[in-house]
């Protein structure tokens, strides 16, 4: 069986800057992976980059096998149509820092949408559905708030919900707990942590080292766009091999 | 000021006065509804269109919000016929005011949509949305709210434009009062009247911007 | 079309076309500045705390931007001075024009006043400025920067009302555009060229405003 | 191609005739809604020298600004629209025949402060007259006031509101206007008593149709002095408020 | 010598909801006083009081020994002129959460206005004094940049210098880190801690428990809209009495 999430040499620049040098990383089904680094490592980048919010130059993003976002024939590499794009990024679900909620529609309405606009389901499925993954996430009384009348963990239990009630392969999470107070990052820690136990795959950029370490089934450490170090978090957190990742780890305390 | 007079001759032009303002309210309403349409569109090109397409729009809207209006109106009246296409004054009319109010709707579509965070966007890119959808189901409802208040602002102005079809001949309100006032001299009392009348217009636009403004205001 | 275009006519009057510009320009300019003041003043009167306040702002503007401008011109002109108030031509319509102006632009800024976050103003008294000093330094001028991209639709459309001017006899661009057209009976030429110049002024207008836009916009 | 407006017109079976709605006695809509006036009439003519139905007319109600365009456009078969014959202007129209001349006169208000051209000539620039904004205005005026200010106003009503309302102390109106207006609203205004400045109102063709203009100059005349002599004098009595002698028989009046 | 800040049974409503119950706490100089508890607790609103950005019921307030925001004549408490409280406001400088640097001004400038405004400093004398407290913070070399183009931290130490060069009695400090990404914390309390160690008077707001442990000279616990509890730190964090206490300081973990 092909990899969830198979990485090859990934490129990404902005402009002049080169913010990906080449990356390689491969999930199995049920992998939770960590990344971890310093401010402006790339780990946001590679999260968009996967999910295709960022266009990149080299290298290839394979998900369940099938190539994203770029079409190689016969050593000519072309960007995919917008529409088919679109449909590839529903194979991934996100979740965002601002958990960019739809400000406009209550906590049901916005899992709604992409079940009823992408995935084709009917009024009705797509409400089923939603509501299980709402009631999950522990936001199942409060489906008809509007996200400003949620507080911060419970906007982002809800983002959480409306991206994975889309079924993806593979869940994408951008630190989701550092828009929160201290207190609500806890409600937010414990959905994921739910979802790694219940073996969904899922690729995550954390601050929260004592999370990552729980969590994950391997840890990346990412440096100046490259991954520098990886493995077991017993390994990264216990026996970092290398310098930056023990000044890293030192100063994130 | 004599008012016995002046309602003795409204009423007697009554009829008269009535067809203008059928033809005030079908030119107004038909501009303002085709002319946000179009300038939704236009607003996209602007916010999203690449570079040429842009160019071009922002030429379209900075010609059409800066030409007289009623130049505008001859111009669709006249120019038009030298192409072969031989609109009414009615339809030349409209188009024009159709033409003005989407340059304008463009720009404030432009404003609304650049106040929109990105992440909204995005997120709706990562549920797989395509373009048109998120603009449909995303964008679109949060850029009306902010749209609403300038959007009122347009919709009044095309219904004072309205008054300028009298150049190409069209008996629209105003020109139906000033052939009362041709007859009667009664100007003052009839150009108050006639205010009053683009009054209350005006205000029920302004009162339904308000209250669709609360229907969807957000939580 | 059976129709020669002969724009010499035109030309031979440039002399007039520029003075009935350059006095647009003036009333423009004129009744956009004092129609600021009464718009800042009502806007904030708008979203005062006082209620009597909040209706007489409300009242004005809800009057007067429903109104047509040329019903206003002809009032001021003709009937104010029956009441004992009484400007020539040019002052009565500079004090349309602004008080006209006020009114829209009053919306304008009122959705930049509740634009601005909550937190400036209490950033403002926690270091001991007075209410007043809060908005002169702080409210105000962020407040102008959100507003100024729908700023130019309402100053393109003010400059091109002071072309009704002409009703009261007022001689700017489109009077003697009116009166080349009445002399030569070429009305195409003349609506041509004096649309060209409403187009290139507007134009000067917006971009000046979208470069002021960028120059002081708030770095990010 | 060669266009031949005539053929055009009576194959139509009707005439497409342009003229404005708002000054009386010219062209104006009456308390029954319906267009009339004397250029009004000037189009039934030709209408009925067509069909022979003064019915036979379809109007189109056109701003000053339109009259031209409209023409030029070939939107209107003829206009009458109380124009002035200028050597200009007939560069872009072709001119009828004459069918009324006009010269302008002074409107004071009657309990004013001037009560007539002498006590104008003696104000000297304390004076402002209102003036429709026309050929040649400002000169106009300073023929017969040469120190007043002139304020020129785009319509009748508002050159005769700037007299209501003090805004001018005299206004410079075309004769048949004022007569008009006279009549209209008795005691209000008189007219200062001094006329000048005479000017030619013509009907305007699209330039080049020379049989269109003939058929048109041909129907104007025998109005004037032909067999539509009565229809003519009737419409000149109701509109201008003059009975007119009938035309000298023998020689040609016109040729005199 | 009369304490810097004294409250005696300060009442305070919203409306129908009653949000501090009585409050009493006196600071002498030098004092740095840690508020902790859970979220709607009254923190926040307490704070503002004291900074006269909120009307108060009952109560009063000093600040060195002069009532703030009222006076109480024959019996009768009215609130003082607006013109009044606002020179008071310059007694006490105040941090918040959310920054509030004015955006269109450099950080220079955003420090400089309050001087030459309410203190009257000439340009070149606000400026020095401003230049001063950037060094502190360590934003000199930062001082012509607008707020849009720090990051959080700096903003937050922007903000901290603009409050502290009105050389206020004393200063409060409302969760200022909680905005920020964790390893921009860490640049603001190094400056919160610096301070105190200088002497300064200070009353904060702070989610971080360690934080509050280590800089306090007192900590107290508010519970709905009481002091439930206060001490030193060694006492609340090492020995706390009530249940509640003891339960929450398990939750903030
Ligand atoms: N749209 C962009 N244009 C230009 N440069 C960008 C853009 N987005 C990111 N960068 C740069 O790319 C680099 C990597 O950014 P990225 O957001 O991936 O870092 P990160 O590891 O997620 O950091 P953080 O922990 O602060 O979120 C940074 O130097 C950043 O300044
Ligand atoms: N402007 C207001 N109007 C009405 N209620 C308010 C207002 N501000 C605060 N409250 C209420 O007052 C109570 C106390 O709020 P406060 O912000 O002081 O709490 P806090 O202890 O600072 O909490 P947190 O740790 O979440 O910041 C809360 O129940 C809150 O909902
Ligand atoms: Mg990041
Ligand atoms: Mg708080």
């Amino acid at each position: 069986m092909s990899p969830v999430l198979k990485i090859s040499g990934l490129h990404k620049s902005f402009g002049d800057l080169e913010v990906l040098k080449g990356i390689d990383l491969d999930m199995e089904k049920g992998d939770v992976v960590s990344l971890i680094g310093s401010s402006g490592s790339g780990k946001t980048t590679l999260l968009r980059c996967v999910n295709m919010l960022e266009d990149f130059e080299g290298g290839t993003i394979e998900i369940s096998g099938k190539q994203i976002g770029y079409l190689t024939e016969n050593g000519q590499r072309r960007r995919l149509p917008e529409r088919e794009i679109a449909r590839q990024r529903a194979m991934t679900g996100m979740a965002f820092q601002q958990f960019n909620l739809f400000p406009h529609m209550t906590a049901l309405k916005n899992v709604t949408l992409g079940l009823i606009k992408t995935k084709k389901f009917s009024r009705d499925e797509a409400i089923s559905i939603a509501e299980t993954w709402l009631e999950r996430v522990g936001m199942r009384e409060r489906k008809d708030h509007y996200p400003g009348q949620l507080s911060g963990g419970q906007q982002q239990r809800v983002a959480i919900a409306r991206a994975i009630a889309m079924n993806p392969e593979l869940m994408l999470f951008d630190e989701v707990t550092s828009a929160l107070d201290p207190e609500l990052v806890k409600e937010v820690l414990a959905v994921v942590r739910d979802l790694a136990s219940d073996g969904m795959t899922m690729l995550l950029v954390t601050h929260e080292m004592r999370f990552a370490r729980d969590v994950s089934t391997k840890v990346v450490f990412m440096h100046h766009g490259r991954i520098h170090e990886q493995g077991p978090p017993e390994q990264i957190f216990g026996a970092p091999q290398s310098d930056r990742l023990v000044a890293f780890l030192a100063d994130s305390d | 000021m004599n008012f016995t007079q002046m309602l003795t001759s409204i009423w007697n032009a009554r009829m008269s006065l009535l067809a203008g303002l059928e033809n005030t309210l079908l030119i107004s309403l038909t501009a303002i509804a085709l002319g946000s349409i179009l300038g939704i569109g236009v607003g996209l090109v602007l916010t999203y269109g690449g570079m040429i397409s842009r160019f071009f729009v922002r030429i379209y809207t900075d010609f059409l919000r800066g030409t007289p209006v009623f130049v505008l109106i001859l111009a669709a009246y006249y120019m038009l016929s030298v192409f072969g296409w031989n609109l009414s004054a009615f339809q030349a009319g409209v188009l024009a005011l159709t033409l003005f109010c989407s340059s304008h709707v463009g720009e404030i579509v432009r404003g609304a949509l650049n106040a929109i965070p990105r992440g909204q966007t995005e997120a709706a890119k990562s549920i797989g949305l395509t373009f048109s959808q998120t603009f449909l189901s995303v964008l679109l409802p949060q850029a009306l709210r902010q749209m609403l208040p300038t959007w009122v602002n347009t919709a009044t102005e095309i219904v004072k434009a309205s008054t300028l079809l009298s150049i190409i001949g069209v008996t629209e309100l105003l020109l139906a009062t000033q052939q009362i006032i041709s007859r009667t001299y009664l100007s003052l009392e009839l150009y108050l009247f006639v205010g009053v009348i683009y009054f209350v217009l005006n205000f029920l636009i302004e009162q339904a911007g308000r209250a669709l403004e609360r229907r969807v205001a957000i939580p | 079309m059976n129709y020669n275009f002969n724009f010499n006519v035109v030309w031979r009057d440039w002399d007039l076309l520029a003075s009935g510009l350059a006095l647009g320009l003036f009333l423009a300019v004129v009744s956009i500045a004092i129609g600021c003041v009464l718009g800042l003043i009502s806007a904030f009167g708008m979203v005062s705390r006082h209620r009597p306040l909040r209706w007489l702002a409300l009242g004005y503007v809800s009057a007067i931007r429903n109104t047509p401008i040329l019903v206003l011109i002809l009032f001021t002109y003709f009937a104010l001075p029956q009441l004992g108030f009484a400007l020539d031509k040019i002052q009565s319509f500079i004090f349309t024009l602004a008080i006209y102006a006020g009114a829209y632009l009053a919306e304008v800024f009122r959705g930049g006043l509740l634009a601005i976050p909550k937190g400036l103003r209490e950033g403002g008294l926690s270091i001991g400025l007075t209410e007043t000093q809060i908005k002169a330094y702080i409210i105000v001028p962020v407040m102008m920067r959100n507003v100024l991209p729908s700023l130019s639709n309402n100053f393109i459309s003010l400059f091109k009302d002071t072309s009704l001017a002409a009703a009261i006899a007022v001689p700017e661009l489109t009077f003697y555009a009116r009166k080349i057209n009445v002399e030569t009976f070429r009305v195409i030429e003349t609506w041509m060229v004096t649309s060209l110049i409403y187009v290139f002024t507007c134009y000067l207008i917006a971009n000046l405003l979208r470069r002021l836009e960028t120059r002081i916009a708030l770095p990010r | 191609q060669t266009s031949d407006k005539l053929q055009e017109v009576l194959e139509r079976g009707y005439l497409v005739f342009g003229t404005g709605s708002t000054n009386p006695p010219w062209h104006f809509v009456d308390e029954q809604n319906e267009l009339v006036g004397f250029d009004v009439d000037m189009g039934r003519l030709v209408a009925k020298a067509l069909f022979g139905d003064t019915e036979a007319i379809e109007f189109v109600q056109q701003s000053g600004d339109a009259r031209i365009p409209n023409l030029a456009t070939d939107r209107v078969d003829l206009t009458c629209q109380f124009m002035t014959v200028t050597a200009e202007r007939a560069q872009q129209v072709e001119f009828t025949v004459p069918y009324y001349r006009e010269g302008v006169g002074l409107l004071l208000m009657a309990n004013g402060q001037y009560a007539d051209y002498a006590a104008l000539q003696e104000a000297g620039s304390d004076i402002t007259v209102a003036v429709l904004q026309n050929v040649y205005a400002e000169e106009m005026v300073h023929a017969a006031l040469p120190e007043a200010s002139v304020d020129q106003y785009d319509s009748v009503d508002l050159m005769y509101q700037a007299l209501n309302s003090n805004r001018a102390q005299a206004a410079a109106t075309d004769q048949s206007a004022l007569r008009w207006l006279m009549v209209q609203n008795p005691d209000r205004y008189v007219d200062a008593g001094y006329g000048w400045n005479p000017q030619t109102y013509s009907c305007a063709v699209q330039p080049g149709d020379q049989r269109w203009l003939n058929f048109v100059n041909t129907v104007l005349r025998e109005g004037m002095t032909g067999v539509e002599f009565p229809f003519y004098a009737e419409s000149f009595k109701q509109w201008f408020g003059a009975e007119l002698e009938s035309p000298q028989i023998g020689f040609p009046v016109e040729f005199k």
